[in-house]
C-alpha cells in the first residue's frame, strides 16, 4: 500500500521530467505546447460527457434520500427543510449547501461532548476546512488564469485578482525574494491545503489503509502544478506576455509555440494537461457526480408524491386466494371471515 | 513499510532541496527555446559620491529669529512644495465630522504655539512674548523613537545616521506610530493627497490614501549633497549638522547650554528641546 | 506497600504504554484509530480501554480486592470477548504490564525489586480474574445465543399455550 | 426517472462555460498577438536599458524592488550595472526619464497581462515628451 | 489449534497485530460468531429465488454454478443500468475517510474492512476491473495494487458475502459522506448479486419464505395469529382490569387496516407493544367509535425481502395494498417498525402503487389530514398518536410510568430513511415524566444501529451483534449511569427483538419497550379500575408503596 504514494509521486516526477526533456532535450515544442493541450482538452470534454451521460443513462428507480432531520409531518412539528427537504426548493437548498459548503463533511463537528472530548473531532473539522480551502483556492486560481485567455481582461477577473492580492507580502533576501509581482494568497492556500490532505493520507493509518494510488496521484499532480506555478511567479520568473500570447493562440485556434519562456512553464503546462485529461477518467469526477447523488438530490416526499420506476415489472405474489385456499379450514374454525365458505 | 515511508520522505526531501536550490531555478527560468541568456546580472549598489553624510544628523532652530507667522511661511512653503504636501481648503468631510478643521491636515513642518510645543516649560511666569510668537515644529527624529517601536511592519525605521524614516511602501495605515508619537509630528492621509496638490513636484513621489507621513530631514536632498529645504529657506535661523562632530555648527550653537528632556516620561533624547534653550 | 515511591508515581507513563500495547493487539489502522481517543461515544472502544486500564491499575496499586478488580476489568474483557480474539490473546494484555513496569521503573534498589515482584504476583492474580471474567462473558454469549430465540419468540407462545410447528433452523 | 434532459442541459451549460475562452477568441476577432511596445527616441538611442532587455522583461519588478529597498532603507542610491555603468536609482527620474511614454511602454504590457502595479499611486509620471 | 502447544508459545502468539498487508492482500477469514448460517435451500426454493443449493460458509467449496462469474458480471451490469445510485457511488468515492469511524461495526469490531469505504471498495475493485476502461488498462500495466482493480475470484466473492452480511444498511455513513454515498445501497446491490448465486443467510431466507406463505416471518398460521391476539386481551384484563374487545380480523369495510411487524405479536417485549396497540384501539373504539381491522394475510409489516433483493421486497410488500383493496378500507395504519417503514416510505408506492383505491388519510377522530401520506396512504402510528395527543383526545396519566426512566433510541430507517424524529419524542414526553436523551452524536440522524438490523438478528452471530451494538449500548450505559435510565424505548421491532440481549450483555439493568406500551400504561380508560401493575405485571410506583405498607 505504501507502493501507492511512492508510485504516484514517481509518476508525477517522471511527468515533469518528460515535459522538461521534451522541450529542452528533444525540442518537441509543437508536441508539448500544442498537441498535448488540445488532446487533453478533447479528452476532457469527451470523457466528461461520456461519464455524465453514462450516469444519466441509468435509472433512478426509487426516491432514496438520506434524511438528516425531521421530515414534513404534522403541521405543528417543525420540519428541517434543508436536511430533510420535501420540495424542490428544499432540495436545491440542500444541494447548494452540499456543493458550496460541504455540509455533510462539516456535520462531523456537530457533536461535542465535554467529558472525554479530545482530538478526533478536531481533525474532522480540519478535513472540512482543508477540503473547502483546497476547492475554493483552486477555483480562484483557475479563474485568475482567465487573464491569459481574454483581451481585455474581464472585470470580474480583475476584481478577483485584486481581492486575492489584497494582503501584501513582501520579503526580500538574497536567496528568497517574494512580493513582486504581488502575492496571490490563493496559490499558497492551495498548496497548503494540498499538503495537509496529502499528509492526512500518509500519516493517518486509517486513511492510508483505504487510499489507492489513484488517490495520491491527483494530489501529487496538483501539488506539482501549484508548486511550479508559484515557482514561476515568484522565483524563476517567466515571460508572462509571451505566455499570454501563447494562451490566446491556443484559445483562438491559432496556436503558436511560445519563445523564450522558462522550462518551468512547460512543466506547468504539461502537468495541467495531464490533470485535465485525467480528470474524467478518475475519482475527480466526484465534481460531476455530486449533482447526481440520489441520496441528496431527491426530496423526501415519498408518501406524498408517487415516484415512478420506469422499469418496474410485475412479479409473482402470493395472492389472498392462494392463502385462503391453504388455510380456509383453520380460518373458519377460528372464526376469521373468509371469502368462500367452502 | 517504515522503510519505504522513510525512503519516500527522503526522496521528497531531495527533490525539494533540488528545486529550492538557486542554480536550478536559474536554469529553469533561463532554458527554453529562443533566448538562452537571461542569467541574473549582478549589479552593485553604492552611495552617491556627493552625498552629505553624518554620524548623527541634528537640527537647531533659533527661535529668537522668528517673530511673526510670516517669518515661518517661506520655510513651510519650501518644504510643502518639494515634498508634495497636500492642502485641502475645502475639506467638507473634516468639517462635518469634526470641529477641528485641521484634523485631516498633512504637515511635515508647521507653525505651533509655545504651550503646545513645550508643554512642560509653560508656566504662568513665562515671558509674555513667548505666548504670542509662533514656533516651528517638525519631526524630532528622536534618538530613541517610540514610533519605530510601535510600527508593526517596520515601515518606520531609524537610519544609522539618526534620521527616522518612513517606508511608505510598507505602511499599512494602522496609525500605531501616530499614537506613539508624543509630538504629533505624523499625519495620516485620509484622502488621496493628489487631490490637494495644485502643483506636483514630479521628482518627488506623492503618497497614497491610507498611509502615514512625516518629515524625513530631506534625506533625498542630503543624498544629492543639498541641505534640507527648510534650512536653506531659513536664512540661517535653522542650523543643520552632525551632532557627533564637536566642531559642527549645531554643536557650536548648543555649547554652554543646559540640556534636559522636554517630556520627562519620554526617554528619547530629543534634539528639538535645544531650540527652546536658545531662545531663553 | 511503598508503591508511591516508584510505580504509582509513574502512573501516567505506565498507563500510556499499557494502552498502546493493548491497542497494538488490533489491526494496525484500528490501533491508530484507537490511539486518537476522542469522544467516548464516537470511539467507545478506546474510551473503555483507557478507563478500564486506569481503574485496574489503581486497584493493583491500592491493593484492591478481587471483587473490585473484577469490576474494574469487566468492561475491557467484555469488549474483547466479542472481538474475535482467542481466549489467550484476549487476556494477554494483562501480562504486558509486567514488561511495561520493568521498562518504566529503572531504579535497581532492592525495595523497588520487591515491589515489582509483588506487583507480578498481583498481575498473575489479575490474569486469573480475567479468565473468570472472560469465561463469564463467553458463557453469557452462549446463553444469549441459546436462549434468545426461546425467550423472545417462544415465551409468548408458551404463555398463550401455542406451539409453533417450525421449519426454522440452519 | 432519469431526468436526462435536465442533466444534458446542465452538461451543455458546463461545457459552454468551460469553453468560453474559445468562443470569445474565435468570434471577437481579437488577435492573440502581444502588444507592440514603443520606444522613445531617447530609449532607442540608448539601445540598452539598465540591464539586458531579456532580463528586464521578466525581472524589472524585482530590480525595482531592489532599488526601492536600497534607496529607502539603506540610503544608497547609485546602481552600478554589470557593465560598470552607474545609474541613479529612481523610478521617476531614471526609468521614466528614458521611457517617458508610460502609456505606450509600461501600460500596454501591464494591461495585456492584467498586472496592476501600485507604483503609480505615489510615483509621478513625467510629462510626455 | 494444536494440543501440545506450550504456554509460553501460546503467549508469544498472542502478541500479534494484524499483518500490515493491504486490504486486497488480506484474505477473508470467516469466523464463527460473526456470520449467519447459510440459507436453507428449501426456503430459497419456495420463493423461487435463483440457485437454491446446500452449502456451508466454512467449507472450501461453496458449490457454485460453473458460470458464476458470468452471472455476477451480468447481474452487476444490469444493476448499473437500473440504479443510478449504484453507478454513481461506484465512480465518485474519493476515499476521504469521513465515513470510516461512523460505522458501528467498525467501531465495535475494529475490522478495517468494516469501514464503509472499504466495504464499498470490495465491490468497487471488481467494478473498476470489469466496467471501466481506465481500470482495465491500469491493471494490465501496473497490477491490481496500483490500479485498485481486481478480478472476481472465489475469495473476493467470499469476502463480499462475509462483509455484506456484516452491514445493517443503517445509512449512518451516508449522513457524513460529502457525496451522500450510501453503503446501504451498495450492500443491497451486493446482496442482490449474492442472491443470484443462492448465497443468502437462513435468518433472511426462511422468514422470507414464511412471510410469502403465511403472511409473517415466523410462519404463524391465521388461527394461531388470532389466538395470540385473543391471549393478549386476557393478559390486559389480568394486569389492568380493563376488558378490551378482541381485535377485528380481516373485516371488510373497516375504516382503517392496521399492519405491524409480526415480531410485535410473537416476540417479547414486542408483545407488550402489541398489547399497547390493542388498548389504544379499544379506547378509541369505545370513546370515538374508531373502526380498525387487523389482517392475517398481511400480518407482517417487516419485510425481510428487502434484505434479499428489490424484487423479493416487492413481492412480499404487495400483500399490504392487496389486502387493503380486498377489505375496502380507507387507508392503512402502520405499527412501530424500522425497515418496514423504509420500504413503505421509500419503495411501496413506487413498486406496488398507485393506491388509488384508497382515500387520502384523515384521522377520523381529530379530522387531521395526513398530507405527507397523501399518495402512499399509509400513516405511521407515531404520527397518528402524536396527533391524538396534540388534540387532547387521549386521557393520559404519565405518572403511571414513573417507575421508568426512559431514553429513546432512534431506529436507523425511520430516522435516516424517513425523518420521523419528533413524533415519538412528543408521545413519550406526554406519557412519561422521566425522559432523558442520549448524547447528541448518538441520536436522531446520527443514531447508532442496534447492530442486528437488515436480517442480522440471528443467534449464531451473537459476537458480531454484541460488538456492532457496542456504540449504541455505550450511550445507553452513559445515560443509565448518569440519570438512572432503566428503559430504552424504540419504534422498531428488530430493536425490540435484539436490544434485550444487547442490554443484557452491556447494560443489564436496562429494559426495552415500544412506544405504545408506554402509551397504554398511561392511558386512562373511562371508569377503569385503579391500576397497580403495568402491562408486564410489574407494580406501579405508587402501588408498590401501598403494597409495602400492607
Amino acid at each position: 500500500m505504501n507502493l501507492n504514494y511512492l508510485f504516484s509521486f514517481t509518476v508525477v516526477v517522471a511527468l515533469a521530467m518528460i515535459a522538461w526533456a521534451g522541450i529542452d532535450v528533444w525540442g518537441l515544442n509543437g508536441l508539448f505546447c500544442i498537441a498535448v493541450p488540445y488532446v487533453a482538452a478533447i479528452l476532457f470534454i469527451i470523457g466528461f460527457a461520456k461519464k455524465v451521460l453514462g450516469w444519466a443513462d441509468s435509472y433512478v428507480p426509487f426516491r432514496i434520500p438520506t434524511t438528516c432531520g425531521q421530515e414534513k409531518s404534522l403541521p405543528w412539528i417543525k420540519q428541517n427543510k434543508i436536511d430533510n427537504p420535501s420540495t424542490t426548493t428544499g432540495v436545491v437548498m440542500r444541494m447548494f449547501f452540499e456543493i458550496v459548503l460541504f455540509r455533510s463533511l462539516f456535520r462531523n463537528t456537530k457533536a461535542k461532548f465535554k467529558d472525554n472530548y479530545r482530538l478526533s473531532y478536531r481533525w474532522e473539522i480540519f478535513l472540512w476546512v482543508a477540503a473547502l480551502a483546497f476547492h475554493y483556492a483552486f477555483a480562484v486560481v483557475v479563474l485568475r488564469h482567465l487573464r491569459f485567455f481574454f483581451e481585455p481582461v474581464p472585470q470580474f477577473v480583475q476584481l478577483l485578482e485584486k481581492a486575492d492580492s489584497f494582503f501584501r507580502f513582501e520579503f526580500f533576501a538574497p536567496f528568497f525574494k517574494i512580493g513582486l509581482p504581488g502575492v496571490y494568497l490563493s496559490g499558497f492556500v492551495l498548496l497548503g491545503a494540498l499538503l495537509f490532505l496529502l499528509g492526512r493520507r500518509i500519516f493517518l493509518g486509517q486513511v492510508r489503509y483505504v487510499s489507492l494510488a489513484s488517490d495520491y496521484f491527483p494530489l501529487f499532480l496538483i501539488i506539482g502544478i501549484a508548486a511550479s506555478g508559484i515557482l514561476m511567479r515568484y522565483f524563476a520568473k517567466v515571460d508572462v506576455i509571451a505566455i499570454k500570447e501563447f494562451a490566446m493562440g491556443l484559445a483562438s485556434l491559432h496556436p503558436k509555440v511560445p519563445e523564450g519562456v522558462g522550462a518551468i512553464f512547460y512543466v506547468h503546462l504539461f502537468l495541467v494537461s495531464v490533470l485535465v485529461a485525467y480528470f474524467p477518467y478518475s475519482k475527480l469526477m466526484h465534481a460531476g457526480g455530486i449533482f447526481l447523488s440520489p441520496t441528496r438530490n431527491l426530496a423526501n416526499n415519498n408518501r406524498e408524491k408517487r415516484h415512478i420506476n420506469p422499469w418496474n415489472y410485475s412479479v409473482k405474489t402470493h395472492t389472498y386466494e392462494e392463502y385462503e385456499e391453504e388455510f380456509r379450514e383453520k380460518m373458519i374454525e377460528a372464526g376469521i371471515p373468509v371469502e368462500k365458505e367452502q | 513499510m517504515e522503510n519505504s515511508r522513510r525512503m519516500f520522505l527522503k526522496m521528497a526531501g531531495i527533490t525539494a532541496a533540488g528545486l529550492a536550490a538557486a542554480p536550478a531555478l536559474t536554469t529553469l527560468a533561463s532554458s527554453g527555446p529562443g533566448e538562452k541568456h537571461k542569467e541574473k546580472p549582478v549589479g552593485k549598489v553604492m552611495n552617491n559620491a556627493d552625498a552629505l553624510t553624518a554620524k548623527h544628523w541634528g537640527m537647531v532652530i533659533d527661535t529668537r529669529k522668528f517673530t511673526s507667522a510670516s517669518d515661518l511661511e517661506p520655510i513651510i512653503e519650501a518644504c510643502n512644495k518639494i515634498h508634495n504636501i497636500p492642502k485641502f481648503d475645502d475639506d467638507l468631510k473634516a468639517m462635518m465630522f469634526s470641529s477641528d478643521k485641521k484634523r485631516h491636515e498633512i504637515k511635515w513642518i508647521w507653525e505651533e504655539e509655545f504651550g503646545h510645543l513645550f508643554p512642560d516649560c509653560e508656566n504662568r511666569y513665562l515671558a509674555e512674548r513667548l505666548r504670542h510668537i509662533p514656533f516651528l515644529a517638525l519631526c524630532n527624529h528622536c534618538e530613541n523613537p517610540p514610533c519605530v517601536r510601535a510600527c508593526p511592519t517596520k515601515a518606520t525605521f531609524q537610519r544609522a545616521d539618526g534620521i527616522v524614516m518612513m517606508d511608505y511602501h510598507r505602511c499599512i495605515g494602522c496609525r500605531f506610530c501616530m499614537a506613539a508619537c508624543p509630538y504629533g509630528s505624523r499625519s495620516f492621509n485620509f484622502r488621496d493627497p493628489r487631490e490637494g496638490l495644485k502643483e506636483i513636484n514630479v521628482e518627488y513621489p506623492t503618497r497614497m490614501r491610507g498611509v502615514v507621513e512625516k518629515c524625513n530631514f530631506c534625506a533625498e536632498r542630503l543624498a544629492k549633497g543639498q541641505l534640507p529645504a527648510c534650512v536653506e529657506a531659513s536664512n540661517g535661523a535653522i542650523l543643520f549638522g552632525d551632532l557627533d562632530d564637536p566642531d559642527s555648527d549645531v554643536r557650536a550653537a548648543l555649547r554652554g547650554r543646559v540640556l534636559e528632556p522636554s517630556l520627562p516620561f519620554i526617554t528619547s533624547y530629543n534634539n528639538m528641546r535645544w531650540s527652546c534653550l536658545i531662545q531663553r | 506497600m511503598s508503591h508511591e515511591s516508584g510505580i504509582a508515581r509513574e502512573k501516567n507513563r505506565i498507563l500510556k504504554a499499557w494502552f498502546e500495547h493493548v491497542a497494538d493487539t488490533y489491526a494496525k489502522q484500528t490501533a491508530s484509530f484507537l490511539n486518537q481517543k476522542g469522544d467516548r461515544f464516537a470511539n467507545p472502544v478506546s474510551a473503555i480501554i483507557s478507563e478500564s486500564l486506569e481503574k485496574v491499575f489503581d486497584g493493583l496499586v491500592e491493593d484492591a480486592g478481587v471483587n473490585e478488580l473484577s469490576e474494574s476489568i469487566d468492561p475491557l474483557v467484555r469488549v474483547r470477548a466479542v472481538q474475535g480474539f482467542s481466549p489467550s490473546a484476549s487476556i494477554s494484555f494483562v501480562f504486558f504490564l509486567k514488561k511495561i513496569l520493568r521498562d518504566v521503573i529503572t531504579a535497581d534498589d532492592s525495595e523497588v525489586a520487591m515491589d515489582l515482584e509483588l506487583m507480578d504476583k498481583k498481575i498473575d492474580g489479575l490474569a486469573l480474574i480475567c479468565f473468570d471474567k472472560f469465561m463469564e462473558c463467553r458463557e453469557k454469549i452462549y446463553e444469549l445465543k441459546a436462549c434468545e430465540v426461546r425467550n423472545r419468540t417462544f415465551r409468548a407462545f408458551e404463555r398463550a399455550g401455542l406451539l409453533l410447528n417450525s421449519k426454522n433452523g440452519g | 426517472m432519469k431526468n436526462k434532459r435536465l442533466i444534458l442541459t446542465g452538461l451543455i451549460i458546463f461545457f459552454a462555460i468551460v469553453t468560453v475562452p474559445l468562443w470569445y477568441n474565435l468570434f471577437s476577432g481579437k488577435k492573440p498577438a502581444a502588444p507592440e511596445l514603443e520606444y522613445t527616441a531617447k530609449a532607442k538611442a540608448a539601445k540598452v536599458c539598465v540591464e539586458p532587455t531579456a532580463f528586464m522583461k521578466v525581472n524589472h519588478m524585482e530590480l525595482l524592488y531592489m532599488w526601492r529597498e536600497s534607496v529607502v532603507r539603506k540610503g544608497e542610491r547609485t546602481y552600478v550595472n554589470s557593465n560598470g555603468k552607474k545609474f541613479n536609482m529612481s523610478l521617476t527620474n531614471t526609468c521614466l526619464d528614458c521611457h517617458s511614454n508610460k502609456d505606450k511602454f509600461c501600460d500596454r504590457c501591464h494591461e495585456y497581462s492584467s498586472v496592476r502595479p501600485y507604483c503609480w499611486d505615489c510615483h509621478n509620471v513625467k510629462e510626455k515628451e | 489449534m494444536g494440543n501440545d502447544i506450550k504456554p509460553e508459545e501460546l503467549l508469544a502468539r498472542t502478541d500479534f497485530g494484524t499483518p500490515a498487508t493491504g486490504w486486497m492482500d488480506t484474505p477473508v477469514e470467516i469466523r464463527e460468531g460473526m456470520y449467519c448460517y447459510a440459507a436453507n435451500p428449501k426456503s430459497v426454493e419456495y420463493v423461487g429465488l435463483p440457485y437454491p443449493h446446500k452449502w456451508d460458509p466454512l467449507e472450501e467449496d461453496w458449490h457454485l454454478p460453473d458460470n458464476w462469474q458470468q452471472i455476477i458480471h451480468e447481474g452487476m451490469k444490469q444493476r448499473l443500468e437500473r440504479f443510478r445510485s449504484f453507478k454513481v457511488f461506484m465512480d465518485i468515492c474519493v476515499r476521504c475517510g469521513a465515513c470510516a469511524d461512523k460505522c458501528h461495526f467498525y467501531l465495535g469490531t475494529g475490522d478495517p474492512k468494516n469501514m464503509p469505504v472499504l466495504r464499498a471498495e470490495l465491490l468497487r475493485s471488481v467494478y473498476r476491473n470489469d466496467f471501466t476502461t481506465a481500470g482495465k488498462i491500469m491493471k494490465k500495466v501496473f497490477g491490481k495494487k496500483i490500479s485498485g482493480a481486481r478480478d472476481l475470484t472465489i475469495d473476493v466473492l467470499k469476502e463480499w458475502w462475509y462483509y455484506f452480511f456484516q452491514c445493517t444498511e443503517c445509512r449512518r455513513c451516508s449522513v457524513f459522506c460529502p457525496y451522500g454515498i450510501d453503503t446501504a445501497e451498495i450492500t443491497i446491490m451486493g446482496r442482490e448479486l449474492l442472491n443470484l448465486l443462492g448465497l443468502n443467510i437462513d435468518w433472511i431466507a426462511t422468514p422470507v419464505a414464511n412471510c410469502y406463505r403465511t403472511g409473517n416471518h415466523l410462519g404463524i398460521q391465521p388461527h394461531a395469529y388470532k389466538d395470540m391476539l385473543d391471549f393478549f386481551v386476557d393478559d390486559i384484563e389480568e394486569f389492568t382490569g380493563i376488558k378490551v374487545d378482541p381485535p377485528q380480523l380481516n373485516k371488510k369495510g373497516a375504516d382503517i387496516l392496521f399492519i405491524t411487524p409480526s415480531g410485535d405479536v410473537f416476540a417479547d417485549p414486542g408483545t407488550y407493544t402489541c398489547m399497547g396497540y390493542l388498548m389504544l384501539f379499544d379506547y378509541l373504539k369505545k370513546v370515538y367509535g374508531l373502526d380498525i381491522t387487523w389482517s392475517t394475510y398481511a400480518s407482517e409489516g417487516g419485510n425481510f425481502g428487502f434484505f434479499t433483493s428489490h424484487e423479493t421486497m416487492k413481492r412480499l410488500n404487495a400483500k399490504m395494498y392487496a389486502e387493503a383493496k380486498r377489505l375496502g378500507v380507507k387507508w392503512i395504519l402502520g405499527g412501530e417498525c424500522g425497515h418496514m417503514w423504509r420500504v413503505i416510505h421509500q419503495y411501496m408506492d413506487t413498486v406496488n402503487g398507485p393506491a388509488d383505491f384508497l382515500e387520502e388519510p384523515v384521522s377520523p377522530i381529530t379530522g387531521t389530514v395526513f398530507e405527507n401520506a397523501r399518495s402512499t396512504k399509509m400513516v405511521h402510528i407515531a404520527e397518528f398518536t402524536a396527533d391524538l395527543i396534540k388534540h387532547g383526545k387521549l386521557n393520559l396519566d404519565p405518572s403511571r410510568n414513573d417507575h421508568l426512566k426512559v431514553t429513546f433510541h432512534d431506529s436507523c430507517n425511520p430516522s435516516r430513511g424517513m425523518g420521523i424524529l419528533e413524533e415519538p419524542r412528543y408521545v413519550i414526553k406526554n406519557v412519561c415524566n422521566h425522559f432523558y436523551e442520549m448524547p447528541p452524536n448518538t441520536i436522531r440522524e446520527q443514531t447508532f444501529c442496534c447492530g442486528s438490523g437488515a436480517g442480522l438478528n440471528a443467534g449464531e452471530n451473537m459476537e458480531l451483534r454484541m460488538s456492532g451494538g457496542l456504540p449504541r449500548a455505550n450511550a445507553v450505559k452513559y445515560v443509565h449511569e448518569k440519570f438512572g435510565v432503566n428503559m430504552l424505548a424504540c419504534i422498531c421491532a428488530v430493536d425490540r427483538a435484539v436490544f434485550p440481549a444487547l442490554m443484557e450483555y452491556w447494560v443489564p439493568e436496562v429494559g426495552v419497550t415500544g412506544l405504545h406500551e408506554l402509551v397504554a400504561n398511561a392511558l386512562v380508560f373511562p371508569g377503569e379500575p385503579e391500576r397497580t401493575m403495568d402491562l408486564r405485571g410489574e407494580p406501579l410506583l405508587g402501588a408498590q408503596e401501598d403494597v409495602d405498607e400492607e
